[in-house]
C-alpha cells in the first residue's frame, strides 16, 4: 500500500473543467497537510482541445511533477491513448465505463487497475450539466485514496465560495455521489492511502498568485496591461484587488501603451507594473529604452511561452534570456531577476520595486509559463517585515535647500537626487533625447551638448551597474560545497533539479546547483568562483541554445560542455535530467 | 498663477526662423498663465517631432517621450496623479500616424487632459516626408508623384471616436489659439486642439498665406452649435477653400476618472504603501 | 607647399546649406580624379543648430576623415569658436571679416592665416538670398587651393541640374565671384595645390545610396518603411527610383506595419525590404519573429545611432549589436552582416536578398550613421556578374510532380521547397503558430502536435544555422598574417582603421585586422583559429560595453583585453585609435 | 471557381462547440465558392485569437500573421501580387484594439481587399478579458466592476475615416452574411464586414438571443441609401434596442493601386528581377 505519496492526473477536453478538478483535488489535500504539486498542459483554446491535469502529492516537500502517473482519470478516450504509457505498473485508470469502452486486453496493459465509475448517470441522476463529472470523478478519486471527505467538501466551498451557493450544494452533492459509489460499489479500500497529517496552513498558488501579491505588498498602485498568456492572471487579480487595495488597473489597447503608461505613472511616482508574455515584450522594447533614458523606475513582468512568434501559446520554455538581456537600442542598465519558484516569485517582486527606485531603471522578472501557471504548496509569507525603500527621493524639505536643482546630476553611484511633479522648485524636463544634468537636451547645441558632456552622461548612467552589483545578494548554491556534479541553471527548473537532487542523494552522488537568480547585472566574479573548482559542470535549460551557459562563457570564459536541454514546450520532468545526468560519461555512478 | 515669463526655460529655441511652433509656444504659455495654473503642478508630455520639442521651452514638469506616445504616458501621469494638470503636445505623424491607436483609444476613455497637435501636414523633423494629413497629390521626398491617400481627417474622427471636446486652431490667429487652448484646459475631459502650424521649410503649399486665406472662425457663424455632433460632423469634412477654426464640437461626458472610486479622495501617488496588509490576501489561497 | 592632401571643414547654422557645400566641393574635388571623404555633423533639427561639413581630399584612396582641418570656413563665429582648435598650425580661416570679428590675436593663434571674403556682400550683388554664402564660399575655397574652376562648374551644374537652370546660372556666378575674390584680392597662389589627376570616373556616395542600389540590383520590389534618421535617405532614394525601376514604395503608419508588409510581400513572392534606426527596429522585433516562423524572405536595414531611446538622433554609435543578435522571443535563425565599407553596403545588401530566399530567413544588415550618410568616393560597382539566387523555390512543372505538398517539409539542411500563393497545388497556411511540416498548428490536439513534432520543427529551422555557415565567406584579416597588432572590429570602423593600418606602417609596426563582416551565424572557428595565435589582440568598437569583444569571448572563450572604445556620438578619428594602442603598454614602438 | 466542400482542410476545428465562428466560417466558404473564386488565387491572412484560427480552416493560400497585424500583412500580399482576392479576418480585439492604427490608415488608401472582423465584444482567446466593444458596464475578468470606457464604434470609425464600403453582418443570419461576404469581396475596394458572432464561453452578455432581438436589416428599410455619408454615420451609430445589419455605407473611389502605373500592367512578383541594369543610376553619383 501506498500511503501519502501519489501522482494523480485527470485529463479530458478543453470545457471539461479539467483545471478546476485539478486544483480542487489540491486543495483539499494541501489542507490536508500535504505537500502538492499541480501541473497543467493546455492548448490555446477554450473547448475541444486536449487538457489536463497532473497533480502530485506527498507528505514531504515536493518542487515539481514526475512523469509518472499513479492514478489516471480519464473523461474521453483520447486521454487514455495519450497518456497510457504514462501510467506506472499497478496504477489505475477512472473512466466512465459506460462511456469508454476499454479492457485491460484493448489496453495491452495487464498491470493497470480499471476503475469504471458511472460519472454520465450520476450527474444526470443529479440533473446536472454534464460538466459536473468533473466533479463527481474527484470525488470518486478521494474514496479510492480514502481520503477524509470533509476536506473536499471544505475545498470545494471554498473553491465555489463566490458563486451561489446552488452551485456549492451540487458540487458537494455530486463528489459524494462520486466518493460513496466507489465505496460501495468497486472497493472500501483500493490499495491506496492518503491521509490528514499535522502541519501548518499553507497556500496552494502558482508563480503569477506570488508575483501579484509581491506586488500589491511592494506598493504597486499603478498596472497597465494588455492580456496574454501565461500572465493574464495577474491582470485579473490585480482587477480584482483594485478595490481592496486601492489599485488603479488599466486594460490597455496594446502592450506599447501599458508600458508608457507604466513609465508615466512611474514619472509621477506611482509604483507601476506591467506584465507580458515575449510578443508583448517585443512591443515595450522601444519604451523600456525611455524608462531607461529618463531614469523612470518601472517593473515587468515577462512569462515565457515556447516561440519564435506566437509559437505555443500555452506551453512553456525559457527562450527569452537573451532577449531581455539586450533588448532595446543603445546601451542601458537593466536589472533582470529570474525567480525559481513561488517564495522568490513573491520576494522578488517586493524586491523588483525597491531596486527600481533606488537605482532608478527598469526592473524585469522573467518567469515562464510552468512557474507562472503551475501551483504547489507554500508557506505563508513572512511579509511583515519587508521594508519599502524609495532611494534617493528629495523630500519637499530638501529640495527646499536646493538651489538649482538637477535631475540627472552627475553623482558617484550614478544614481541622481529624484523629485516629482507636484513637488515646489524641483521642475524639470525628463527627455528621451540625450541631455545634460539639468535635463536639456539642447540638440542643437554642440556647444552645450559637447561630445563630452555625451559621455559623462552615458557613463553616469552605466555607473549604476556596479553601484546595482554591490546590493544583489551572490547566487546560491545549494547543496555540498564539494559535490561531483554542479548543475546550473535559471529560472523554473529550480522545482525539477531540486528533485533532481533527491534522486542523486539516494544514487550517493553528490551533487550541488548553483542558480542564478539575477542575470543581470550578472555575478561574473561568484559564479567564476564557484565554476572554476567545480568537477563536471552542467548547464540544465529549456531552450535549444542554452542561452546561460553562453552568458556564462561571456562574462567567465568557463565552457559549460554538459548540457541537459529540452526544448518541445515541456517542463523538464526531474527524469529527464537524471537520465541526461547517467548519460554524461565521466559521472561515477 | 504663473506668466508667461516665468515659463521661459534656459533652453535656445531650436526651431527654423518663421516655424509656425514659435506661435504654438506663444499661445501654451499664454494660456497656461490665463488659466491661472501653477507651474509645479502642471505636467507637458510630448512625443518626437519638432513639437516635441515644446517641453523643453517651458518651465512646468514635462516629459519628453517617444514617437507617438504621448498618450499613453500623459496617461500614466494623470491616473497616477490627477491634481496635475496634463497637457500633451504632438505633431501629426506622431499624434495621427503611428500614435493612432492611442488617440482613438483616448477619445472614449474621456480623461481629463488636454492634446494639442501641432499639424504641419508633413513630417518636419525627418526633413520632408508627407504626413498623415498631407493633401491629397502633395509631393514630398517620399513621394516624389504626389501623395496618393486620402489624408487623415483629425476633427471627423474625433467626434465619431467619442471626444467631448474638439477644436482647431491656426498660429496665424494668435489670440484666438491662445483663447482655445484655455479653454481645452478647463473642459473638464480629453479636449483635443488641432492646430493648423505652418512648416517654412518643408510644407512649401500649405503656408501661412494658404491657410489665411482660407481660415474662418466658426463663433462667427450666427448659428453654429458646437453641441450637435451631425453638424459638427460635417464641420469637421470641411477642408478645401474653406477652414473652419474654433471649437467644433463640446458634450459632457463622466470622466473616466469618475469611475474610479480608488482615487476619489487622493491620488495614488499620495497614498501610503508603508505595511500593506496581505495576510487577508495569502489566507485566500489555502 | 601641401599638393592634393587637404582637410577642409565649412560649418554654420543649420540652414546655412552646409551640407550642400561640403558635396559641391567634394563632388568637384572627385571628378578631378581626387580620392574624397566627407563627414557631416548635424542636430537632430532644420534650423538654427550647429551644423559641419568636413571634406577629406587626397590623391591616395582614403577611408574616413581625420581630426585636424587645413582650412576651416565659418559661416559664423560659433563654427570658429568650437573648430579653432582643430586647425593644424599653418591652417587657414575662410570667413566674411565684415560679418565676423576676428583676428589673430583675438584668437590667439598666430600660426593660423586668416582669409577674408565679403561673402555677404557679395550675394548682395548678386541680389540672391543670403543661403548663397555657401556657394559663393566654396568659389572661394576653390581659388585659394588653386583648383579648376571648370570643374567646380560641372559640379554645380550637376547638382542643382533637376532645379531650374536659372538656379544653376546664379550658383555658378555666385562660385566664380568667390574664386575671382581671392584670385584678385588676396592670393594669386596661397600655399595650397589642389590638381586634377588622371584617373576613372568615381561615384560620391553615402552608404545609403549603395544599399538602395543593392536592393534595385537585387530585385527589391517592395519597399515599406517609416522614415527615420539615418537611413531615412533609402526611403527617398527608392521613391525617386521607383517609377525608373518598377518598384513600389509604400511609406508606412509606424514601423510595424512596415515589417509586417513586407512581410506579407516577401510571403507573396517579392523581394521585399525595410531600414529604420534603433526606435523603429524596436517596433519590428515582434515580425522579425514571424518571418523566422513563417519561413518568409525579408531583408531589413538598421541604421545605428546612439542611444537609449531617442538618445542622439543625429550621431553615430554600434551599441546595437547584441539587440539585433536576440531580438525576438524564442530561437531562431537571422542572417546579421554588417558592411564596413560602401562596396560592401552594395554587395552585401544585393546578397542579403539571395541569402534571404534561399534560406527562407530574415536578414538583418547593420550599418550606423558615419557609414549611411557619409559621402566617399567609391569606385563603380561590377555588378554584371551578379547572380539572383532565389533558393529552393518550386516552378509549377515540379510543383505539379508533388502530390502531398507539405509547405515545412524536414528536410536534410533545414530548407523547405516554397511555393507563392497563386500557384495551382501548393495552398498551404503559414502559421506564426508553432505547426506541423503541412503548416497545420492543431494547437488543440496533443495527438498531433506532439512534444515530439515540435522538437523536429524547431531543430529543422536551426539547422538552417550550419546550412547557412556552410555559404558565407570567411571573416577577412587584412595585413599581414604574423602581424605585432591583431585589431578586430566590425562595421563602418573599417575605414578610420584602414587609416590607421597606414600611419602604423609608416611606424614600422606590423599590424593587421580582422574584420567581422557576418554577426550571425558567428564564424566561431575561423575566429578562434586567428586570434588564438595573434600577438597582441586590440578590441576597436564605437560602443561602450564592447560587444564585439563579448560575442567572441562566449563564441570562442577568447577574451580580448585590449580595448579601444568611444561612445560619445562621434566616429573614430584614425588617431584617436593610434593613441589608443600607442597607450596600449605592450605594443613595441 | 470552388465549391465550400474543397474549401474544407483538414485540420480539426477547435472552436468551442456553439461558437459563432462557425457561422462566419460556413459564410466565408460559401462567399467564396459564389463570388467564383479560385483557391490559389485566393489569400486569406488573420491574426491572432479565436478569429485567427479561420486560415487553418478554409483551403485556400493563407497566412496567420501576429496578433493585431491582419492588415499590413495583407496590404504587403495585395501590392506583391494584385491578382490575388485578399480577405482579412480579424477579431474586435486584434482589429479594434491592437490593430486599430492600421485599421484607420487602411481605410483611407482604399487597397482592393476584404476585411471580416469576427465582432465578439470579448477577448475569446484569452478567456475573457473585455475588449474594444464590449459594452460599458459588462463586466469580466479584467473589468470586475464593469467597463468604464466607451465601447468603440467601428462603423462610424470606418465611415469617417473613408472606407468605401461599410457593413455589419450577424452570424446568426447566415444567408444574409454570406451575401454580405460576396458583396464585400466585389467591392472595388476597402470592404468591411463586421459580424455580430456571439462568443457562447465568455459573453454571457451580448448572445445569439441579445443579438436576435436587436438586429433588423437594412434592406427592409424603403428609403435607405447606403451612398448618404451623414445617414449611414447616423446609422452606425446606432446601438442599443436596435442593431441595422446591412450595407450601411458604400462608395465609388479609385483604388490605392490605380495610383501606382509600376504594377499597371504586370504584379509585382511577375516582374523580372534578373539582369536590372543600374549603370545610369551609378553614374547619376558621379
Ligand atoms: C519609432 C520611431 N520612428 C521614427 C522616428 C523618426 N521620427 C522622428 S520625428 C518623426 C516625424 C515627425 O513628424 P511630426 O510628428 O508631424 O512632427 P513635426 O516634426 O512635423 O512637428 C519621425 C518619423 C522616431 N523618432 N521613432
Ligand atoms: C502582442 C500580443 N499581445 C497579446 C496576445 C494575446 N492575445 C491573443 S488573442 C488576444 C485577444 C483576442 O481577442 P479578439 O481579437 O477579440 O479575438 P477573439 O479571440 O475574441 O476572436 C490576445 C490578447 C498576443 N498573441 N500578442
Ligand atoms: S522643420 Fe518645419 S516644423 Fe520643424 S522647426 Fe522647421 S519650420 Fe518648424
Ligand atoms: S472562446 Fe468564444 S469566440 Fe472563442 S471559440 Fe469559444 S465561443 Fe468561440
Ligand atoms: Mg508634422
Ligand atoms: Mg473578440
Amino acid at each position: 500500500m501506498i500511503k501519502n505519496k501519489i501522482s494523480w492526473m485527470i485529463g479530458g477536453e478543453a470545457g471539461y473543467g479539467i483545471m478546476a478538478a485539478g486544483t480542487t483535488f489540491a486543495k483539499a489535500c494541501s489542507r490536508g497537510g500535504l505537500h502538492v504539486f499541480i501541473n497543467s498542459e493546455f492548448p490555446s483554446l477554450i473547448k475541444g482541445g486536449h487538457n489536463i491535469s497532473l497533480v502530485r502529492v506527498d507528505e514531504e516537500e515536493i518542487y515539481s511533477h514526475l512523469d509518472t502517473v499513479d492514478l489516471l482519470v480519464a473523461l474521453n478516450q483520447e486521454t487514455i491513448d495519450l497518456h497510457l504509457n504514462e501510467i506506472v505498473p499497478g496504477g489505475g485508470i477512472i473512466y466512465d465505463g459506460e462511456q469508454i469502452n476499454v479492457t485491460k486486453e484493448s489496453l495491452k496493459r495487464k498491470d493497470v487497475v480499471l476503475f469504471s465509475v458511472p460519472l454520465t448517470k450520476i450527474v444526470r441522476e443529479l440533473g446536472a450539466e454534464l460538466l459536473l463529472r468533473n466533479t463527481v470523478v474527484v470525488g470518486a478519486s478521494m474514496a479510492i485514496l480514502d481520503y477524509d471527505f470533509g476536506l473536499l467538501e471544505g475545498a470545494i466551498r471554498d473553491s465555489f465560495g463566490k458563486k451561489k451557493g446552488e452551485i456549492v450544494e451540487q458540487n458537494k452533492k455530486a463528489a459524494r455521489m462520486g466518493y460513496d459509489y466507489v465505496k460501495k460499489n468497486i472497493c472500501e479500500e483500493c490499495g491506496y492511502k492518503l491521509e490528514q497529517r499535522k502541519a501548518p496552513e499553507r497556500m496552494l498558488l502558482t508563480g503569477n498568485d506570488a508575483i501579484a501579491m509581491g506586488a500589491i505588498k511592494a506598493g504597486c498602485k499603478f498596472y497597465a496591461a494588455y492580456p496574454m498568456t501565461p500572465v493574464s492572471a495577474i491582470l485579473h487579480t490585480m482587477a480584482e484587488k483594485a478595490k481592496e487595495f486601492n489599485l488603479v488597473v488599466k486594460q490597455t489597447e496594446d502592450e506599447i501603451a501599458a508600458m508608457n503608461m507604466i513609465i508615466g505613472a512611474g514619472f509621477a511616482g506611482a509604483r507601476a507594473m506591467n506584465a507580458t508574455s515575449g510578443g508583448g515584450f517585443s512591443l515595450m522594447v522601444e519604451a523600456l529604452g525611455l524608462a531607461a533614458m529618463t531614469e523612470t523606475p518601472i517593473v515587468t513582468i515577462e512569462g515565457q511561452r515556447p516561440g519564435p512568434s506566437t509559437g505555443q501559446p500555452t506551453h512553456t520554455a525559457q527562450g527569452d534570456l537573451k532577449f531581455l538581456l539586450s533588448a532595446g537600442q543603445g546601451e542601458f542598465v537593466r536589472i533582470v531577476i529570474a525567480p525559481g519558484d513561488r517564495e522568490e516569485c513573491f520576494y522578488e517582486t517586493f524586491n523588483a520595486f525597491n531596486l527600481a527606485e533606488k537605482f532608478q531603471v527598469p526592473v524585469l522578472i522573467l518567469v515562464d509559463k510552468f512557474l507562472a501557471e503551475d501551483y504547489k504548496t507554500t508557506e505563508f509569507f513572512e511579509h511583515s517585515n519587508l521594508q519599502i525603500e524609495r532611494g534617493k527621493l528629495l523630500s519637499q524639505e530638501e529640495l527646499n535647500e536646493i538651489s538649482d536643482y538637477k535631475r540627472y546630476l552627475n553623482t558617484e553611484d550614478g544614481i541622481s537626487p529624484r523629485v516629482l511633479p507636484g513637488q515646489l522648485n524641483g521642475v524639470h524636463c525628463a527627455p528621451s533625447t540625450e541631455h545634460d544634468e539639468a535635463g536639456f537636451s539642447h540638440e542643437a547645441s554642440d556647444a552645450l551638448m559637447t561630445p563630452e558632456v555625451v559621455k559623462m552622461m552615458l557613463e553616469k548612467r552605466m555607473r549604476k551597474l556596479s553601484s546595482i552589483e554591490k546590493e544583489l545578494k551572490p547566487p546560491k548554491l545549494y547543496g555540498p560545497q564539494d559535490a561531483d556534479i554542479t548543475l546550473v541553471s535559471w529560472g523554473s527548473t529550480k522545482g525539477p533539479i531540486f528533485e533532481v537532487m533527491k534522486l542523486l542523494e539516494k544514487d550517493g552522488i553528490k551533487a550541488n546547483f548553483l542558480q542564478i537568480l539575477y542575470l543581470s547585472p550578472f555575478p561574473s566574479e561568484e559564479v567564476k568562483r564557484i565554476l572554476s573548482t567545480a568537477k563536471t559542470i552542467v548547464d540544465v535549460e529549456n531552450n535549444y541554445t542554452a542561452q546561460l551557459a553562453g552568458l556564462i562563457r561571456e562574462k567567465t570564459g568557463i565552457e559549460i560542455q554538459h548540457r541537459i536541454l529540452k526544448y518541445d514546450g515541456r517542463p523538464f520532468y526531474p527524469n529527464f535530467i537524471y537520465k541526461g545526468l547517467k548519460d554524461i560519461k565521466d559521472i561515477g555512478r | 498663477m504663473t506668466t508667461p515669463l516665468e515659463l521661459k526655460t534656459k533652453s535656445k529655441i531650436q526651431w527654423c526662423p518663421g516655424c509656425g511652433n514659435f506661435g504654438i509656444l506663444t499661445a501654451i504659455k499664454s494660456a497656461i498663465s490665463e488659466a491661472g495654473l501653477e507651474r509645479h503642478n502642471t505636467c507637458i508630455v510630448s512625443g518626437i517631432g519638432c513639437s516635441g520639442k515644446t517641453p523643453q521651452y517651458v518651465n512646468v514638469y514635462s516629459f519628453e517621450g517617444i514617437h507617438g506616445r504621448v498618450l499613453p504616458v500623459a496617461t500614466g501621469i494623470k491616473l497616477a496623479n490627477h491634481k496635475l494638470t496634463v497637457i500633451g503636445h504632438s505633431g501629426d505623424g506622431d499624434g495621427y500616424g503611428i500614435g493612432m491607436c492611442h488617440f482613438m483609444h483616448a477619445l472614449r476613455r474621456n480623461i481629463d487632459m488636454t492634446y494639442i497637435v501641432h499639424d504641419n501636414q508633413i513630417y518636419g523633423l525627418t526633413k520632408g516626408q508627407y504626413s498623415p494629413t498631407s493633401d491629397k497629390g502633395f509631393s514630398t521626398k517620399s513621394a516624389p508623384e504626389g501623395v496618393i491617400e486620402e489624408p487623415v481627417k483629425p476633427l471627423e474622427l474625433a467626434i465619431a471616436g467619442g471626444a467631448t471636446f474638439v477644436s482647431r486652431g491656426f498660429v496665424g490667429e494668435l489670440d484666438h489659439l491662445k483663447k482655445l487652448i484655455v479653454q481645452a484646459i478647463k473642459h473638464r475631459g480629453f479636449a483635443l486642439v488641432d492646430i493648423l502650424q505652418p512648416c517654412v521649410s518643408f510644407n512649401y503649399k500649405n503656408t501661412y498665406k494658404w491657410y489665411k486665406e482660407r481660415v474662418y472662425k466658426l463663433e462667427d457663424l450666427k448659428d453654429y452649435n458646437p453641441e450637435n455632433k451631425i453638424q459638427a460632423l460635417e464641420k469637421a469634412f470641411e477642408w478645401g477653400d474653406k477652414i473652419p477654426i474654433g471649437v467644433l464640437y463640446k458634450e459632457t461626458r463622466n470622466l473616466y476618472e469618475d469611475y474610479l472610486p480608488q482615487i476619489k479622495d487622493i491620488p495614488l501617488v499620495e497614498q501610503k504603501i508603508e505595511n500593506i496588509d496581505i495576510t487577508g490576501m495569502m489566507r485566500e489561497f489555502i
